[in-house]
């Protein structure tokens, strides 16, 4: 099993999750984020100083599968998830070693 | 000049106020003569206090205003809301006071519009009844009011400033002209239309500003789908929402109270205080209305259509809060609550996207608050209310979509897709809402 | 009919008023008479004027406790207590028209019970000293209050229907009935009970209709550890619930100031003044009491318990407000605290879930406050306190928990553990307080 | 005793008003004499009536400043905020009654010092004018004020106790001493001074004392880096601080408006008035100028700063909210409000830190607006005003400066720097301001 | 050493945590979340238009140790976190290469 | 490639960043979290009992590079976020298997 993390612009997520539906995929966990990057950050105005602010609000999608399905699940997202503007996000792939289901103490992929 | 030594000067004052108390001869005439006067000092006074109290009251209104948008828009836009509230309220001052009041009541009787003149406030004088400074105050509040509501309506996506010089035509020119009609004792009010307090004259009229604004300036994006789904965009507090609506509630009893512009006397007085039992029974069945309705129709209550079916009780009791009896009270603060109700799905099939629902609290509570008017004030006709709901309907809606669209296609009044996107806050104001978060 | 118009209307009342004016033949005796309806007049709008300012002071309470409980319930819950405080409000407007004020005021005088009838509201008539719709908005909202003081403990877990349904029998039967039996003229007062501003009346029915609720209700799931810990379960944001504390401050210048009931004469208003002074003053000593208690027993200051000091001093004051000195008023307000400090954890101890803390403070310190009127009023004596204590509170509570119990086992009183868990604005109500986090 | 029979007394009392009613033999005197009484009945209700109305609304302005200060401060502090507000308010209002009036109002014409002693009330008093302890009310929370403005600008850093120490010697002795100077009668208003409602009474020496304090204080840890840049601390929530300024520009009506200090007489009434819309007029172009301004200066609207805009108007018209036509009035508080946008960068500059503004807004803007009366009211010259503020500065700003020190030297006036970094919610109070985060 | 990632329903956090303590785990991290999965969500009311909300707010507990705990550990958190209702949320293991402790600088098992 | 998993105290984001961006690191990510350990936590009074709170605020730094990084980068967090006092966080090293820039479709370090 591959862990799926995917870095998105928060606007995005609507879009990413039907079309990580349309693969058939049942379960994700989001998470909010705030990324630096090649994306500047905007400058900001707090009694009558400037300031940067450089971290922009990003999501962070955490999805464990199948190790077949990573390249499907790859392309998918960066279809959708990419505006071409800069600061659309990365996709990391992480192995998983074992994966359970709470409820049931299912192992492997059918915990999935 | 200072605090203590101010109270010094009660005395003679008084001594001054009865010049024959030591003189012996006065005569019953100088004392009718004293009585008289003494009688209208104190009418003068009390009416004045009206305007007073019933004017710190509606200015809290901008405040209710503040927070309720605030609570229903995105938490991206909540800096630029609470700025466009305290800045709104700013220019309806200045404006009511450059054009606004002389343009309302500068009218002749029967008149189509009166004069374009600077305000000046004339020496107190016991013959005029209360101060004209109070007055000012109270009537330029209502001004601000009507500015109010168009901005909930445009939230999230209209530029600042041209929103802002909308908002000085809407306080300077617009207001003013409909409310000379017919407060200014213009050509409607001569036709027999009856606004107590506003349903229309306030109310109507921001409804229809921002009805022409909604649409020249288009829905927020992803509001509305492709194949006509809409997609609900929740704001980011109901708490702030709820304050809001209480701190309007409150503001309401100047609102419709003082707006009896007088209590000098026992009959005056005692209309004010029938005011305040019907307008806030209106606003309890406003809310009771709303809470039942989206219950059934629902299954499930909907807290911004609670507070909503309050504020659209209170905006249909307006035009006529003294007359009815408490359950008549009733009736037409529930009917416009259900009809708030049954506007706000209406707008969205029209695409007309309105952020707080100023759209069918404002002028669909307040277009059936005015004609209701014809059946709960005997004195009242229906046609002269339907000739005013329609002239001013018209004519408010006419002006503000061509100021609309003229600001629209020489500065433009929409922000860029980006910037709406990344909310107002960045984009045109610096600084968020809650700006604290992570770094 | 008209804004402007209607100011042209006082110079001719004016003239109506002094009808004898241009005649000649003016007589002292007419004088005299003319003299006397203009003090009567004076008095009239005077006392009215008190009614309604007290009013909407006391109407704004109404925001107070929606913040305050807003913002000592978790976030899961905000949504549904806004709601709560909103509704709450119009029922009991609606209820202490339909039955509460005839049930309250119209009782015989040592009478058990007044008329089970509509409010009618009488013409406008100089004798009365006031206007009876002032004086019917004023004690609505007392009304209102008292119906406030139940939600707030009951929050988290109590179903929305049935709260309702409970809020129109305590405003509508409950809190008229009691109160009928002393400010309706009624057998306790006939016994020399004194409660000048509401301590029992208001403050302690609401405390003892929560208390029944609370322990028929049951604590919130996790509150109470298996093993006898106690788990604090902390709001959502300390600001609100500030923010509501000090709108109830403000309001309670109405609840008590008021309370006075007229203002018409010199010592009238002058009473209202020592009110405002003695009623602040024991907030005062209520704050720094339980600073510096939760600063010594717990080395650490405990806001809410602040908070809560605050409006135990107030409650304490409410029962009398006129008489004590300031140095009275201070220990009043103080003890009423302190009592509020102590009575938090013991409540704890009998398990009984109190989410704002309104039994010490509306209850505990209500209790305390009466009483002590035996010693800070030289006109009262112990035992009609007691006894007036003593009686309320078996009526309120026995009655109120007739009425939980039943309803518990007709509709049910409290929301299933699923719902519990995930919080009623999303099991009853169907929006979050913040419903934009994410998606 | 009871809310209804209390109203059957009024009858009775108007009778006793007019006791010669049944007599046959009135004469013309002993109804002058009636009329006499009669007028000052009424002039001393409407003066007690207007102090009430102004110091419930100057009392809400401790939940406006609450609510300000909460929302600049950063989300780990707003806690201690909270409890510092709600406490400065209730010391204040215990020390004015211990100490302060009299300091302040025992004072011998063009005296240097009150008395020492403990407020007593009088009985009421027809002669008198007002009720003393309506009168008490209003100059108590005119006191509270004064430390409100400290509490926002040394917010963050200063350890609770040791505030509310000073809080209880600024409000005990240093604002009463300069207060006694000239509203007491002493000898600044014998040189001339005039201060209507206290730009520099209340406003500045709130401000000079947060000078003193933020100088010897320090800054926030962070705030300045070490090569001079400064460093913005984003507070927690901007919707909090627009509530809380509309809240102070509501309760500014109060302290204005009721600092008249009658309103028996049409011409007190009708100042009254003026001095309303003066107020607000001033507030408006405060925040035109402060949203222009920001535009033009940093391309960028500065919410913050629009917020202070409004402000630092209410407080430059404030020593003068009469005189002024409404184009001056505009004038006195938009420049007011620029000076207070200039003055935000130069304490920085001295890397002088003021978490809120308040040295902008309390000290430059009531320094200014003092001086301006000069050119605004006639019967005012300018070098009592500049006597009065470089008096009033040096004597706050070295008495302060002398207590913060000794404070610092002995219990320390700052927390750990292990308890600024975690917040001082953490560190010292033990309540989060939203503490449910998680768990 | 092995990262232990547990999704679960976020009123499961002080039973998870005890019973983590239990087995002498001295350090967990805590992630707030919104899960998408076969729990269905709720729909909510807003000015009339009822909506779905399927991102259910979840903890993500993190937790690093050594690779002989890890059955144990798992075995735990199945007990506390099973309501044996839908939703109970997942256990995925992932290899951990190094660990470092900041303070003192200890790496791999004594870091944690 | 290798994920950096840094567990710090919220207020040293600043210097970490600036020490990374000093190492010529252009991205991570962060989250908001709340740390277990052995620092112990604080109580807090809430209506009048005290209760431990034992989760303390930390921020989870995530930054993917090439694994020839991995020293220098460690070396450079555990110099700034560390303060010598408990609760200074701890550094994980993941292995990632694949890292895909969603704008460009760029994949391995060049993605980064
Ligand atoms: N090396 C990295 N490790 C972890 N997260 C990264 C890394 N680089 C970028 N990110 C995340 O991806 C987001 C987008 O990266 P950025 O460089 O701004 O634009 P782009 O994705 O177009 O290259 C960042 O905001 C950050 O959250
Ligand atoms: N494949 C997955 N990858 C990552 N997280 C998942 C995955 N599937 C489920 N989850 C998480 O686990 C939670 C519970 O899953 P769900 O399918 O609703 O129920 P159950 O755990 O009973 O199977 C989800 O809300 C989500 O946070
Ligand atoms: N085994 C672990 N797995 C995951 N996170 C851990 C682990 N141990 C500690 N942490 C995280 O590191 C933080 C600091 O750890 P702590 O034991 O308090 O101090 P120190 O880092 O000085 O050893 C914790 O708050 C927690 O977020």
């Amino acid at each position: 099993m591959k862990k799926i993390e995917a870095i998105i612009k928060p606007f995005k997520l609507d879009e990413v999750k039907e079309a990580l539906q349309a693969l058939g995929i049942t379960g994700m966990t989001v998470l909010e984020a705030k990324g630096f990057g090649r994306q500047k950050g905007h400058t900001e105005m707090y009694r009558g100083a400037e300031y940067v602010v450089d971290f922009l609000p990003k999501l962070k999608i955490e999805l464990v599968i199948p190790s077949d399905q990573v390249e499907a699940i790859i392309e998918a997202i960066k279809t959708v998830a990419g505006t071409g503007k800069i600061g659309d996000g990365k996709i990391f792939v992480v192995d998983v070693e074992q994966a359970v289901r709470i409820r049931t103490g299912e192992t492997g992929a059918s915990a999935l | 000049m200072s605090h203590l030594r101010k109270s010094l000067k009660f005395l003679p004052l008084l001594m001054l106020a009865s010049p024959a108390v030591s003189a012996q001869a006065e005569t019953v005439a100088d004392l009718a003569a004293r009585l008289e006067a003494s009688d209208a000092q104190n009418a003068y006074i009390f009416n004045t206090l009206l305007f007073l109290i019933g004017g710190f009251l509606v200015m809290w209104m901008a405040a209710g205003f503040a927070m309720l948008e605030a609570g229903l828009v995105r938490t991206k836009n909540v800096s630029m809301q609470c700025l466009k509230n305290i800045s709104l309220y700013a220019v309806a001052g200045v404006m009511f006071w450059l054009v606004g009041y002389q343009l309302m009541y500068g009218i002749t009787e029967g008149g189509f519009i009166g004069k374009l003149a600077i305000m000046q406030f004339s020496e107190a004088n016991a013959a005029d009844g209360y101060s004209a400074a109070s007055d000012w105050f109270f009537q330029m509040v209502f001004c601000a009011t009507t500015a109010s509501i168009v901005s909930g309506a445009l939230a999230e996506r209209i530029k600042f400033w041209p929103f802002l010089l909308f908002t000085a035509l809407l306080t300077g020119l617009i207001y003013p002209i409909v409310g000379s009609w017919e407060w200014g004792t213009g050509w409607l009010d001569a036709k027999g239309f009856s606004d107590f307090a506003g349903s229309t004259l306030v109310h109507s009229t921001g409804g229809w500003a921002a009805l022409a604004g909604a649409i020249i300036l288009g829905a927020r994006a992803g509001k509305y789908g492709a194949n006509g789904q809409i997609n609900p965009i929740p704001g980011s507090s109901m708490p702030l929402a709820t304050l809001g609506v209480f701190i309007l509630w409150l503001g309401w009893f100047g609102f419709n109270g003082a707006s009896q512009l007088a209590m000098g006397t026992i009959s005056d007085v005692a209309d004010v205080s029938t005011i305040f039992v019907n307008t806030n029974m209106a606003a309890c069945a406003g809310v009771v209305v709303a809470v039942l309705y989206t219950q059934l129709r629902y299954k499930k209550i909907d807290l911004t259509m609670a507070l909503n079916g309050a504020l659209a009780g209170l905006v249909a009791i307006t035009a006529e809060p003294l007359t009815p009896s408490v359950p008549v009270a009733l009736l037409v603060g529930g009917l416009g609550s259900l009809l708030a109700m049954l506007a706000v799905p209406l707008l969205d099939k029209f695409k007309i996207d309105d952020v707080v629902g100023a759209i069918p609290v404002h002028l669909v509570a307040g277009i059936f608050g005015t004609l209701a008017v014809a059946f709960t004030n005997p004195d009242v006709k229906f046609m002269p209310q339907l000739i005013g709901v329609a002239s001013i309907g018209t004519f408010v809606f006419i002006v503000s979509a061509i100021i609309w669209f003229a600001l629209k296609k020489t500065i433009g009044i929409r922000v860029s897709a980006e910037q709406e996107h990344v909310g107002l806050d960045q984009g045109e104001l610096g600084v968020a809402a809650y700006p604290e978060f992570v770094s």
